[in-house]
């Protein structure tokens, strides 16, 4: 088998300045904090993030807005994080909003190497504005394109050296899905173990779609249960 | 609204949630119904997130860090719950395998528009999963209070805001009523106790059929 | 939780004539050999089947054929069972080839609630004849249509009472998609247990994409082994 | 094709599984590939049934009634293999996420075309995963005899047959040469041994073009 184990700082080195990356999580869960860490010292500009939302302040994403790395979010909500409503409103970064659903399907889409899905979410609401709308089978559906990204960086919690990895409980979210749409998939696990190790008939992402795996060093503050 | 209106509606909307449903709960309000389910009502809760059979909000010292509801509550699992991933999670929405869903409203129309996710130039944190809820549940209810914080109506004879969804409301719970939407608009069926039907029309910014027979809650 | 646990007869009685059947399966593993016996002796009639093959001669869905069940196969390859070819061949059956990949996301695509899906598999082939091709983002692309069923035959390794479904090794192929394509779902499991029993976060097909789960009496010979 | 001829062919084209690479065997020739990889050679294989990491075929006695690969042959599992459904396992096809595949042919045509799933009128079991394959994978590479049963060329200048995938073809093994395709049709670059280049040409229903230096194998 093919061993993909790797450093973070080699891992994350990679990326460069204008790329699109994806970063899973769905608030804290499935959020890969260890590598946005690296991403922020490391310090590519002008980065396409694709996330559900923004984290919270001082918080994953956050850091890289502070930073002035992010040109562009593509979204579902960014509700929690005030700063990055506040960047969006005064155009220092451009926002696109996707139903939730749909942001994961176009997301599928590129992964699994479709031309584009056809939907009718939004069909007579303002997000259909200024989107290709073709009439099928009798309907009027949407043609929604695929979302594929130049990188991936997603959270698991075990993953095995040749890049089979395991989620946890709501960790999972949108992390398989940005696994199938990035050229280049770097995966932080908070437990890397030999190939053999996890049973074949119960991963959630095959080790054909990722590249790198790291092992997190330690698990941040940043990864804890928050107390409002 | 007082504490005592609020926990009447809770009572009231949380009959919705009936034996072999499964459910969704809007954030904010509708998620609250999940303490109020009738006994004996075995139903299974959604979260969009990536989990069915989602269990009760736990204290903080009882957290899984991996493990929130849609509106970032810590919650427990019950024996036959199950985690995935988004796509599967809004495949089980827009298959149309909820049998329905709570909303939150800013605004709901006596055809049954919605708009719930967008104020412009005020509030635009995203659509989350909203939409496709709205859209694609076989049952879509909506618990808000009867108006918002100036006092203005949430019921009203058209949305002015961007829309959630079209024509997709079924019925409205609110602090003072209970409404059904209907092909040819709004009908007033249930009241809060110490109300008038008085009340409730003049509270609200639509027409009102009221049925024939008015229950209180 | 929501107890779907249901008797083989009753579950089957459920399908009508002309109902549209999706049949989990790749060759011996994942096929519902259990339930399609029973759909045998429900007999209904005029039946689309949808398998990614008819199995092998007197196997699985050979017996909805002698008997005289099928109407029209929606398949990828049927080159193991002559009989179906002959059937195909002399016009007693119609059958529907679609490539394997496209005939999976037709599926999930119905599971999904989208309108269709873009491709461009097939578009400079014979497969491409009578479909609607539409040119997007300056590409030619098929457009194909999603597989919406009645019913969905599946087949566990393991379930539990509510519906929770997990599958073993290379029995899984399209039997989760199936679930997701199907109004009504129903699943025989080699073991049934209690809620519960399985890990959350080790479900192949979550229970709110099945509807009844009956507990396989006893394992046939069609599921062993085939020695050539 | 003598055993020998046969057994030459697969030791060469196992060389095309290089080290780190995920490949896809297709169903017959290919699959056997597996026995001649060579030694050091870290390869991951995909069966478009569900699988990666396959292992060697086993016995009847070792056989999983449940694990298979997509030709029916029952496999073993390796460290590091995982299982996943059927529109996961075209996902990795069409996304690109395969480095190479080897496939059967009935014709392979100057140009790239391949024809491999139909013979109009006679044998029409179905398209199977080839499509996608042939059509999606970077590298595609034929494995095949150079003639069929009737002594007929496999390699021609257009093919007759309906077409696999147009243009997909970068290499061809057949017991008898190795050709490479370019831009402007194929080039003989190895011949069996104990061949000339002319029993070659002769043998082939399309123009070669001939390497400067032709390898034996």
């Amino acid at each position: 088998m093919i061993i993909k184990q790797s450093d973070v700082r080699e891992a994350i080195a990679r990326i460069p300045d204008g790329a699109t990356v994806c970063v899973g999580g769905f608030g804290v869960p499935g959020t890969p904090f260890y590598l946005l860490q690296e991403l922020v010292r490391h310090g590519a500009k002008d980065l396409t993030i694709v996330k559900n939302d923004a984290n919270e302040r001082g918080m994953g994403v956050d850091h890289l807005l502070k930073n002035g790395q992010v040109k562009k979010l593509i979204v579902t909500h960014i509700g929690l994080n005030a700063n990055a409503i506040r960047m969006m409103n005064e155009a220092e970064i451009e926002v696109e909003f996707n139903p939730q659903g749909i942001l994961a399907e176009k997301l599928r889409a590129a992964g699994a190497g479709l031309q584009g899905i056809l939907t009718d979410v939004g069909i007579d609401t303002t997000l259909a504005e200024g989107k290709t709308i073709i009439t099928y089978d009798g309907r009027q559906c949407i043609v929604e394109p695929p979302i594929k990204a130049d990188f991936a960086l997603i959270h698991a919690a075990i993953a095995d050296q040749t890049g089979n990895v395991r989620y946890s409980a709501t960790a999972q979210n949108f992390n398989p899905l940005m696994a199938m749409a990035a050229d280049c998939v770097i995966c932080e696990a908070e437990q890397v173990v030999e190939a053999g190790r996890l049973d074949a008939d119960l991963i959630h992402t095959p080790s054909p779609f990722v590249d790198h795996v790291v092992e997190i060093a330690e698990l941040s503050e940043e990864y804890n249960v928050i107390r409002r | 609204m007082s504490l005592d209106a609020k926990t009447r509606m809770l009572h009231r909307a949380a009959h919705e949630l009936k034996d072999g449903m499964f459910i969704n709960l809007g954030i904010g309000l509708p998620t609250q119904l999940v303490n109020y389910v009738d006994e004996g009502a075995n139903v299974c809760l959604h979260s969009e997130n990536g989990m069915s059979g989602v269990g009760p909000l736990v204290p903080y010292e009882k957290a899984d860090r991996n493990l929130i509801d849609a509106g970032g509550g810590y919650v427990s699992r019950l024996a036959g719950s199950a985690f995935f991933d988004s796509a599967l999670s809004f495949a089980m929405v827009r298959r149309g395998r909820l049998d329905l869903t709570v909303l939150g409203a800013f605004e709901v129309a006596m055809n049954g528009d919605l708009a719930n996710w967008m104020i412009p130039g005020k509030f635009t944190p995203g659509i989350g999963g909203a939409i496709e809820l709205a859209q694609k549940t076989p049952r879509v209810v909506i618990l808000t209070t009867h108006q918002d914080k100036k006092g203005q109506s949430k019921i009203v004879r058209e949305c002015s805001l961007p829309l959630t969804a079209k024509k997709c409301v079924n019925r409205i719970y609110t602090d003072m009523a209970v409404m059904d939407v209907l092909e040819d608009g709004l009908i007033l069926k249930e009241i809060a106790d110490g109300l008038s039907i008085e009340d409730v029309v003049k509270a609200t910014a639509a027409p009102l059929q009221i049925a024939d027979t008015i229950v209180h809650f």
